[in-house]
C-alpha cells in the first residue's frame, strides 16, 4: 500500500524538483534569455563620446543599473550619479561643482534626447533602448550640452553579439565587468545562436509566429469548443 | 461581572511552542516584506529571481503552516477544540461569503472574540483555518492562501497584546475595538503587501533596487490609491460592530467556554470499597455536596442545570 | 456537491500535479503567442472538468481578478513615462506627492507590450489556480492531507460539513428574528443574528465533541516529542531555504545561496517524510490512482520540462525579449506543443 | 456486561447532583429502556456508561462504572470506543464528514483497523442498517432518519458490544423514527447487542425492550420488566394508561394488545354520548382561498382553502413535504404566494412587512432555541417588545401568563427544551397577536412538557385566540385540535372536525382510537363518559 502510495507521489516530486531547479539553478527562466539582451549607453564629458553596449541581466532594469552593469568606475548618490569614469565630485556631496553635474538623457533611437529630471533609479532600459550621461553645465535641458545623434545600432552592431567597436575617443578605463553582467561593447560574450534564429523582424521569423501562434491559438480554442459541447451534451 | 478567567481551549503553550510561533512569524514575515528587503537592496545579476519571489515565498509560507500545524495540532488538539474551532471556522467562512450579513464581512468580529474568549493560540489557529475553511468553500485556493491564512493567523495571536486589559466591562470593549480597526487596517497592508509585486509594475509598482524609502513610498502610493477607501470603511464596521456585539459575544463564547470546561478534571469521590457496602459513612447526596462549589452560578444565585436541562 | 460530470474524476493528486505543470509553465512564458493558446487550454480543461457546486464558481471569478490585474499592469506600465523608443504618444505628467513617482510622460511601445505581457503571466497563473479549484472538490482535496496533519485536516474537514447547516442556521435565525419585529437597519442589529447563531454553534460544538470522543478520537497519541521533533527540523530546514532564498534575490554569493536553498528543501523534504511515518492512522478511503491519473501527471510534467529547458536554451523566444523592438514575437513549435500536454485532463476520462 | 455501583454525580458548578445513588447490573444481549421527564438524568446515566462522565464533562463522581470490565474512572471514553457506542439525540451535530462512508468510517480510522478490515465492516454496517444505497451521499441531503441511522452506523462500524441510544428519534418525524426504531429492533434480534436506549416513543419499544429503568431526579425509581414499570409510571402510553382505567389484566403495552381485550370497554361506551366537540364561532382571523405556492421545480401548495376563526385550534397533518410548514409561512407572508388569497385579520398579508403582521400572528418555527440570543428570559421578551415598541409592562404580563416568572432571570439556552419553547412563545406572544402559529412544536417535548403546551392552548383558545398548528403528533392533535386539516403533496385531502378526520384515517389516528374506534380519541374523553354513565 505504502509502495503504490509511494509511487503516486513520485510525479508530484518530479514535478517539485523541475521547478525547484528552475528556481535555485544556474540560468533562471527570467535570465535565460539575457545573452541576447543589449542597450546602448553614451557617455560623455567633453569630446569625448563613449558608446558602451551593455548586456542586460533581465528585460528590463533601471538606468543606474544600465551604468552599474557597464562596469566604469562610478559613485552614486540615490538616484543621482555623481562620478563616472573619473569624472565629478570624488566625495561627499554630488553636486558640489553645480552647475556642472552629469545630465541624464534618454535617446528615443532615432537619435532624439529627452532630459530626464527624475533620477536614474525609476527609469526603465530594455533590450534597444539609448541613455546617455553628459557632464556639462546647465541647470536644466535648455543649457546643459545635449549629446551627439546616436541610435542603438551605433553602439551596438545589429543583431549580432559583436557590437561596433567603441567610437573613437574612447579606450582608457576598459571594463572589467564580466562578472557584472555586461561590459564595454565588444567584451560582450556571443549570444547563444538559438536565440538569433527566433529573433524578432529576422526575416521570416515573423511568419512562422504568425502562422505558429495562430494555429496554435486555434488549436485551443477548438478544445474549448470540444469541452464545451461535451459539457453541455451531458 | 466579577473577574472572568479565560478559559483557554489550548493547554499551556509552552516555551517551545511560543518559540516556534515566534520563529514561523519571523520567516512569515519576511515572506511578505521582502519586496521591501529586496527593493533596498543593489540588484545583482540575478534580479530576475524578482519574478520567482511571489511563488518562491508562497510555498515557503505554506510550509511554515504545516509547521505551525504539527507543533500546535499534531497530537493536541482535544476533541473539545477540535469541534469548537470547526463550528466557529464555519461560522466565520459563512459571515465571509460573498455579500456576508449586510455586506459587512463579520470575519474580523467573530476571531478577535474569539482569540480573546480562549486565548491568542487559538485565535492563530482558528485564523488560519477560518481561511483555509472559506478558500475552499468559495474555491479560493491560490498563491495567496498561505499568506492570507498566516495574516489571519496574526489577527488572533495579536489578541494576547491586550491580556493586560482586565476582562469584563467597558474598557475591555473599547480595547478590542481599537485592536479590531488596527487588525483589519494592518491585515490589508500586508496582504497588499503580498498582491503589490503582481499586480503593478511602472512608477507605482515594485523595482527592485530603488532603495528602502522609496519602495515604501511606492507602495504606499499604491495603497492608499487602490485599497484604503475600503479598508477604513471594513476597519470602523468592524469597531462597530465590537462595540455593539462585542460584549455580549464574549459572554456567549466565555458561556461555552465554561460548559465545555476544555480542561476538564473530574473529582473523584472515593467510596469505600466494594467488600464492605455496609460500612458506608455518608449518603452519596452529601458526597456529591462535600465538592467544592465553583464560582459559576449564574446571575440571580439560581443554579444552573446546564447540561441535564439541555439534554434529556 | 456532486463531482464533475463531464469526467471520471482524476485523483487530486494528479490533479495537484498538473496544478505545478500549470502554474510552472504560466510562470515561464512571457510571450503571447504562447500565452493566449494556453489561455485556451486553461479554459478548456475548466469547461470540460468542473463540478456543479458553488466553488466551481472560482474560474470565472479569478478570470475576472486575472483580466483587472492585465489591465492595471498594462495601464500602469504605460504611464511609467518610459521613453524607451518607440515612443507611440505622449501624456501630460503628473507628479504624485512626495515626490514618490511621476505618472504620464511618453508611453513607450515596450513599456505597453511589457505590461500586458507580464499582466497576461499573472492571468495565467491564475487562471491555473481557477480551473484546479473548480475540478477538484474540496473534500477530495482534503484527502490528500498527510497523515501528521490529521488533526488539522479534521478541523477543515469537520467545518466544512457545518458550513451547510450554518447557513440554513443563519437563515432561520433572520427570519425567526424578523418574526419577532427584528429589522436589520444598523450595525448594532447584527447582534440578534450573530449571537443566537454562535450560541447554537457552540452547543452543537459540544455534541460534537462528545461524539467524536465516544467514537474513539484521540485514542492514538503518538510520543509528542517525534512529530514535533520532525517539525523542528523543519522548521531549521525552513531557515536554511529563505536565507537562500533571499541570497538569492539579493544576487550574491550566487552559489552558496542556491545550495543553501536545496539543502533547505532537502532538509523540509525529510522532516517531512520523518513526519509522515510517525502517524499510525490508517485511512478508509484509498483514492483509487488510475492510468488516466498517470497520464495526466506525466503530461504535466512533461509539458512543464519542455517549456522550461526551451527557455533555458532560449529557444523559442518565450520570455519575447524582444517587446522593445515590438517586432513580432518570436515562435517555435516544441514548446508551443508542450503545452498542449496540459489539457491531458479534458482528453483523460470519457464521459461517465 | 455493565456494572454500576453506588453512582453519584454532579455536574461541575451546579447546585445539586444530577444522579443520586444510582445501582445497576445490566447483562450481556439486554434490551433496557430507560424513562423519565426531562432532567430526570436519563443523557447523564448514558453517558456515565461510556465514560464521557466524567472524564469529558468533569464534576464530581462517586461509585463506580465497569462496561465489560473495564473500570470508566480509570479509562477514557475513546478507549472505550470499540466497547461502548453512544448516539445521540441530533443526528446533525454529531457528525464530523460530509459523506456517508466518511462518516461510518470515522471510528475505524481512529481505532487504527487495516484499510481491508474497514472496508469490510463499512460493508457490513451499511447492510445492517440499509444504507447502502446512500453510501456516497452528502450527509446535508439525507433526512433526519437516515442521519440518525448513519450516526447508529457510525457507532456500529467499532464493533461495540454495548449500544446506547439517548433519545435518537425525539428530533425525527415519526416517519424517520420508525426508520431508527426499526433498524434497532432488527439489530438487537440479529446481532444480540446490548442495548441501553432513552426513549420517549414507548409505545413503539415496549414490545421488544426487555427492562425499563425509570429515573427520576437523578435515582433509579423502577427498574423491571416493561408492564410492571411502566403501568404505575404516568409516562405510560396511552394505551396503557386505557388499560389501566379499564382494570385490563395484563395491562397492554401495544394497541394489537389492547384491542383484544377492548370488546367490554367498547359495550359499556355504547350507551355514552359522543365527546362534545366545540365549534368556533369568533371571527375569521385567518383566510386562505386558493392558495398556491411554487418553489423552483415544484409546487409546494396547489390551491388550498383554510379559514380559521377565533377560538379553535386547528391541527395541520401529512407527512413530510406535504406543504405543512409552506402553509404556515405562507400565511405570515414569508413565502410569496404564487395565486390565491391569504387575509391575516381581514387585510390581505402581501406587501405587509413581517413586524407588522406579528401583531397579528405569531408564528413560532420549528427549533424554537435558534432564535434565543439574550443573557435573560425577560430581557429575551423584552426583546420583542422593544422592536415593537411596546411598553415594559407587557413583558411582565407575558411571562405571568406564561407561568415564566421563575424562570426570567435564568439564562434562556441553560434551560430545558420545554421551557425554551415557552420562552419562545412568550417571545413572539409579547406582541399581542391573536393567532398563533406553531410548527412542531412537540419535537423533543416531554409528557410534562407537552401537558403544559395544551392546557396553554387551551387557554388561548377560551380567551378566543386562534392556533394554528403543523405536527406529526397525532395524540397532541387528539387532546388538542377542535379541526384538523390534513394535506396531501400540497393539496388539502381532508379538513373537518377533528374525530371525524382522525377516527376516518389509518395512519393518523390516535392509539385510543385505534382501540375503541370511533369517536373516542383520548384517555381523558374515555374517562369523563365512564364517569357520566356510572
Amino acid at each position: 500500500m505504502s509502495r503504490s502510495r509511494r509511487a503516486r507521489l513520485a510525479p508530484l516530486a518530479g514535478a517539485l524538483a523541475v521547478l525547484l531547479v528552475a528556481v535555485a539553478g544556474p540560468s533562471t527562466p527570467a535570465s535565460a534569455a539575457g545573452p541576447g539582451l543589449r542597450a546602448a549607453l553614451i557617455v560623455e564629458v567633453g569630446q569625448t563620446v563613449r558608446r558602451l553596449c551593455v548586456r542586460l541581466g533581465q528585460p528590463a532594469v533601471s538606468g543606474k543599473e544600465l551604468v552599474e552593469a557597464s562596469g566604469l568606475e562610478q559613485r552614486w548618490d540615490g538616484g543621482a550619479l555623481c562620478r563616472l569614469a573619473g569624472t565629478g565630485p570624488a566625495g561627499g556631496d554630488c553636486f558640489a561643482q553645480y552647475p556642472r553635474f552629469w545630465g541624464y538623457w534618454i535617446g528615443d533611437g532615432r537619435g532624439g534626447w529627452t532630459w530626464s529630471g527624475a533620477g536614474a533609479a525609476t527609469s526603465t532600459v530594455r533590450d534597444g533602448s539609448v541613455q546617455a550621461w553628459v557632464w556639462s553645465e546647465g541647470p536644466d535641458e535648455s543649457s546643459h550640452r545635449r549629446p551627439p545623434a546616436l541610435t542603438f545600432a551605433d553602439a551596438c552592431a545589429p543583431n549580432g553579439p559583436a557590437a561596433g567597436a567603441s567610437a573613437a575617443g574612447s579606450g582608457g578605463a576598459a571594463g572589467g565587468g564580466a562578472a557584472g553582467g555586461g561590459g564595454e561593447a565588444g567584451a560582450a560574450t556571443a549570444a547563444g545562436g538559438a536565440d538569433r534564429t527566433t529573433r524578432s523582424g529576422a526575416g521570416g521569423a515573423g511568419w512562422v509566429s504568425l502562422i505558429g501562434g495562430g494555429a496554435a491559438l486555434l488549436a485551443a480554442l477548438g478544445l474549448v469548443a470540444l469541452a464545451w459541447r461535451r459539457r453541455h451534451q451531458a | 461581572m466579577s473577574a472572568r478567567t479565560a478559559q483557554r481551549a489550548l493547554g499551556s503553550v509552552g516555551a517551545r511552542g511560543r518559540l516556534v510561533l515566534a520563529v514561523t512569524s519571523m520567516i512569515g514575515l519576511a515572506g511578505f516584506a521582502w519586496p521591501l528587503l529586496y527593493g533596498a537592496r543593489r540588484a545583482g545579476p540575478d534580479s530576475a529571481h524578482a519574478a520567482d519571489a511571489p511563488w518562491l515565498f508562497a510555498v515557503l509560507v505554506a510550509l511554515l503552516l504545516v509547521i505551525v500545524a504539527v507543533e500546535h495540532a499534531a497530537g493536541r488538539l482535544t476533541a473539545k477544540t477540535v469541534a469548537v474551532l470547526a463550528v466557529l471556522a464555519a461560522l466565520n467562512s459563512v459571515l465571509r461569503l460573498p455579500g456576508g450579513v449586510a455586506g459587512f464581512n463579520a470575519l474580523w468580529f467573530l476571531l478577535i472574540v474569539s482569540a480573546r474568549a480562549y486565548g491568542p493560540t487559538f485565535g492563530f489557529l482558528l485564523g488560519s483555518f477560518t481561511l483555509a475553511c472559506s478558500a475552499l468553500v468559495t474555491g479560493g485556493v491560490g498563491p495567496w492562501l498561505p499568506f492570507q491564512m498566516l495574516a489571519a493567523g496574526w489577527v488572533g495571536l495579536g489578541v494576547g497584546l491586550l491580556e493586560p486589559v482586565p476582562r469584563g466591562g467597558r474598557a475591555e470593549v473599547l480595547a478590542l475595538a481599537a485592536y479590531g480597526i488596527a487588525a483589519a487596517v494592518v491585515y490589508d497592508l500586508v496582504m497588499d503587501l503580498w498582491f503589490w509585486p503582481l499586480a503593478v509594475e511602472g512608477p507605482l509598482g515594485f523595482e527592485p533596487g530603488i532603495g528602502l524609502g522609496a519602495t515604501i513610498g511606492r507602495f504606499v502610493a499604491f495603497h492608499l490609491a487602490t485599497a484604503l477607501p475600503w479598508d477604513l470603511t471594513g476597519a470602523v464596521g468592524n469597531a462597530a460592530v465590537l462595540l455593539t456585539v462585542g460584549g455580549p459575544a464574549l459572554h456567549t463564547l466565555e458561556r461555552a467556554g465554561r460548559r465545555l470546561r476544555f480542561q476538564a478534571v473530574p473529582e473523584l469521590v472515593e467510596l469505600d470499597q466494594p467488600a464492605t457496602p455496609c460500612a458506608s459513612p455518608a449518603a452519596p447526596g452529601d458526597v456529591t455536596r462535600e465538592a467544592p462549589e465553583e464560582d459559576e452560578l449564574d446571575r440571580g444565585g439560581k443554579p444552573s442545570d446546564r447540561r441535564r436541562g439541555a439534554r434529556s | 456537491m456532486t463531482e464533475s460530470r463531464g469526467l471520471a474524476p482524476l485523483h487530486p493528486l494528479a490533479w495537484l500535479v498538473w496544478l505545478v505543470g500549470a502554474a510552472g509553465v504560466a510562470g515561464a512564458l512571457g510571450n503571447p503567442v504562447y500565452q493566449l493558446p494556453l489561455l485556451g487550454v486553461l479554459t478548456a480543461v475548466y469547461l470540460a472538468g468542473h463540478a456543479d457546486a458553488p466553488w466551481a464558481r472560482a474560474f470565472p471569478l479569478f478570470l475576472r481578478l486575472g483580466v483587472v490585474v492585465l489591465v492595471l499592469r498594462t495601464v500602469l506600465a504605460a504611464a511609467g513615462g518610459d521613453a524607451a523608443p518607440p515612443v507611440l504618444f505622449r501624456l501630460p505628467q503628473v507628479r504624485l506627492p512626495g515626490g514618490v513617482a511621476a505618472l504620464g510622460g511618453p508611453v513607450s511601445a515596450g513599456a505597453l507590450a511589457g505590461g500586458f505581457r507580464n499582466g497576461l503571466t499573472v492571468l495565467l497563473l491564475v487562471a491555473a489556480f481557477g480551473a484546479f479549484n473548480a475540478c477538484v472538490s474540496p473534500s477530495r482535496l482534503l484527502r490528500l492531507v498527510p497523515g501528521f496533519l490529521f488533526e488539522a485536516g479534521l478541523v477543515v474537514t469537520v467545518a466544512l460539513a457545518f458550513v451547510p447547516q450554518t447557513v440554513i442556521g443563519l437563515n432561520r435565525t433572520l427570519e425567526a428574528q424578523r418574526l419577532r419585529g427584528h429589522r436589520l437597519r444598523r450595525l448594532r442589529d447584527l447582534g440578534p443574528l450573530l449571537l443566537p447563531l454562535l450560541a447554537g454553534g457552540l452547543e452543537r460544538a459540544l455534541t460534537l465533541a462528545e461524539a467524536m470522543e465516544a467514537r474513539g478520537y484521540g485514542r492514538h497519541r503518538p510520543g509528542a516529542g517525534q512529530g514535533r521533533g520532525a517539525a523542528l527540523l523543519g522548521l531549521a530546514g525552513l531557515i536554511a531555504a529563505l536565507l537562500g532564498a533571499f541570497a538569492l534575490l539579493a544576487g550574491n554569493a550566487a552559489w552558496s545561496a542556491r545550495a543553501l536553498l536545496g539543502a533547505g528543501a532537502v532538509v523540509v523534504a525529510a522532516a517531512a517524510a520523518a513526519g509522515s511515518r510517525r502517524s499510525g492512522r490508517t485511512r478508509h478511503r484509498q483514492e483509487r490512482w488510475r492510468r488516466s491519473d498517470s497520464a495526466v501527471a506525466t503530461a504535466a510534467v512533461a509539458a512543464l520540462g519542455i517549456v522550461l529547458a526551451a527557455r533555458l536554451a532560449g529557444s523559442g523566444d518565450l520570455g519575447w525579449t524582444g517587446a522593445a523592438h515590438l517586432g513580432a514575437p518570436g515562435f517555435a513549435w516544441l514548446p508551443a506543443l508542450a503545452l498542449f500536454g496540459l489539457a491531458a485532463p479534458v482528453a483523460a476520462g470519457s464521459p461517465r | 456486561m455493565i456494572r454500576v455501583e453506588r453512582l453519584s454525580f454532579a455536574y461541575p458548578g451546579s447546585g445539586g447532583p444530577a444522579l443520586r445513588d444510582v445501582d445497576l447490573h445490566i447483562g450481556e444481549g439486554e434490551l433496557v429502556l430507560v424513562v423519565g421527564a426531562s432532567g430526570s438524568g436519563k443523557s447523564t446515566l448514558l453517558r456515565c456508561l461510556n465514560g464521557l462522565v466524567p472524564h469529558f464533562s468533569g464534576g464530581t463522581f462517586a461509585g463506580r462504572v465497569q462496561v465489560a470490565g473495564r473500570d470508566t474512572r480509570t479509562t477514557q471514553p475513546r478507549d472505550l470506543a470499540d466497547v461502548v457506542g453512544l448516539v445521540f439525540q441530533d443526528p446533525e451535530a454529531q457528525s464530523v464528514a460530509e459523506a456517508t462512508s466518511d462518516e461510518i468510517a470515522f471510528a475505524m480510522e481512529n481505532l487504527e483497523l487495516p484499510p481491508a478490515v474497514m472496508r469490510r465492516r463499512l460493508e457490513e454496517v451499511l447492510d445492517l442498517l440499509h444504507l447502502a444505497p446512500l453510501r456516497e451521499r452528502q450527509l446535508a441531503s439525507l433526512s433526519g432518519g437516515e442521519r440518525q441511522r448513519v450516526a447508529i452506523a457510525a457507532v456500529l462500524a467499532a464493533q461495540p458490544s454495548v449500544l446506547l441510544l439517548d433519545e435518537p428519534t425525539s428530533q425525527l418525524d415519526p416517519q424517520g423514527a420508525e426508520e431508527v426504531l426499526g433498524a434497532l429492533e432488527r439489530l438487537v434480534h440479529e446481532l444480540g447487542l446490548t442495548v441501553v436506549l432513552a426513549e420517549h416513543r414507548l409505545e413503539r419499544v415496549a414490545g421488544f425492550a426487555d427492562r425499563v429503568l425509570r429515573m427520576e431526579a437523578g435515582r433509579l425509581v423502577g427498574d423491571g420488566p416493561p408492564r410492571e414499570v411502566l403501568g404505575d409510571s404516568p409516562l405510560a402510553p396511552p394505551v396503557t394508561a386505557l388499560g389501566r382505567l379499564a382494570g385490563w389484566a395484563p395491562l397492554p403495552l401495544t394497541v394489537r394488545e389492547a384491542r383484544r381485550q377492548a370488546g367490554p370497554l367498547r359495550q359499556r361506551l355504547r350507551p355514552a354520548p359522543a365527546p362534545a366537540r366545540r365549534r368556533a364561532h369568533g371571527r375569521p382571523l385567518l383566510e386562505i382561498h386558493g392558495l398556491r405556492v411554487a418553489y423552483p421545480g415544484r409546487e409546494a401548495l396547489r390551491g388550498v382553502d383554510l379559514e380559521v376563526a377565533g377560538g379553535e385550534v386547528v391541527a395541520l397533518m401529512g407527512r413530510n413535504g406535504a406543504g405543512k410548514t409552506t402553509l404556515l409561512r405562507a400565511s405570515m407572508g414569508l413565502t410569496p404566494a404564487s395565486g390565491g388569497r391569504v387575509r391575516l385579520g381581514g387585510r390581505p398579508v402581501a406587501g405587509r412587512r413581517t413586524s407588522e403582521l406579528a401583531l397579528e400572528a405569531g408564528f413560532v418555527p420549528q427549533d424554537p432555541g435558534a432564535a434565543l440570543f439574550a443573557e435573560t428570559v425577560e430581557r429575551e421578551v423584552a426583546f420583542t417588545a422593544r422592536n415593537h415598541r411596546l411598553p415594559r409592562s407587557a413583558v411582565a404580563a407575558t411571562l405571568e401568563d406564561l407561568g415564566l416568572q421563575d424562570l426570567q432571570e435564568r439564562h434562556p439556552r441553560d434551560l430545558s427544551a420545554g421551557q425554551r419553547l415557552l420562552v419562545a412563545l412568550a417571545a413572539v406572544l409579547v406582541a399581542g397577536p391573536r393567532l398563533l402559529l406553531l410548527d412542531e412544536p412537540t419535537r423533543g417535548l416531554d409528557a410534562p412538557s407537552k401537558q403544559r403546551l395544551v392546557e396553554l392552548l387551551a387557554g388561548r383558545r377560551a380567551a378566543g385566540g386562534a392556533v394554528v398548528l403543523a405536527t406529526h403528533d397525532v395524540e397532541l392533535a387528539a387532546r388538542i385540535a377542535d379541526r384538523v386539516a390534513l394535506l396531501a403533496e400540497g393539496e388539502l385531502v381532508a379538513s373537518g372536525p377533528v374525530d371525524q378526520v382522525l377516527s376516518e384515517s389509518a395512519v393518523f389516528s390516535p392509539q385510543v382510537a385505534r382501540v375503541l374506534g370511533g369517536p373516542w380519541l383520548t384517555v381523558a374523553e374515555v374517562r369523563e363518559a365512564l364517569e357520566a354513565t356510572a
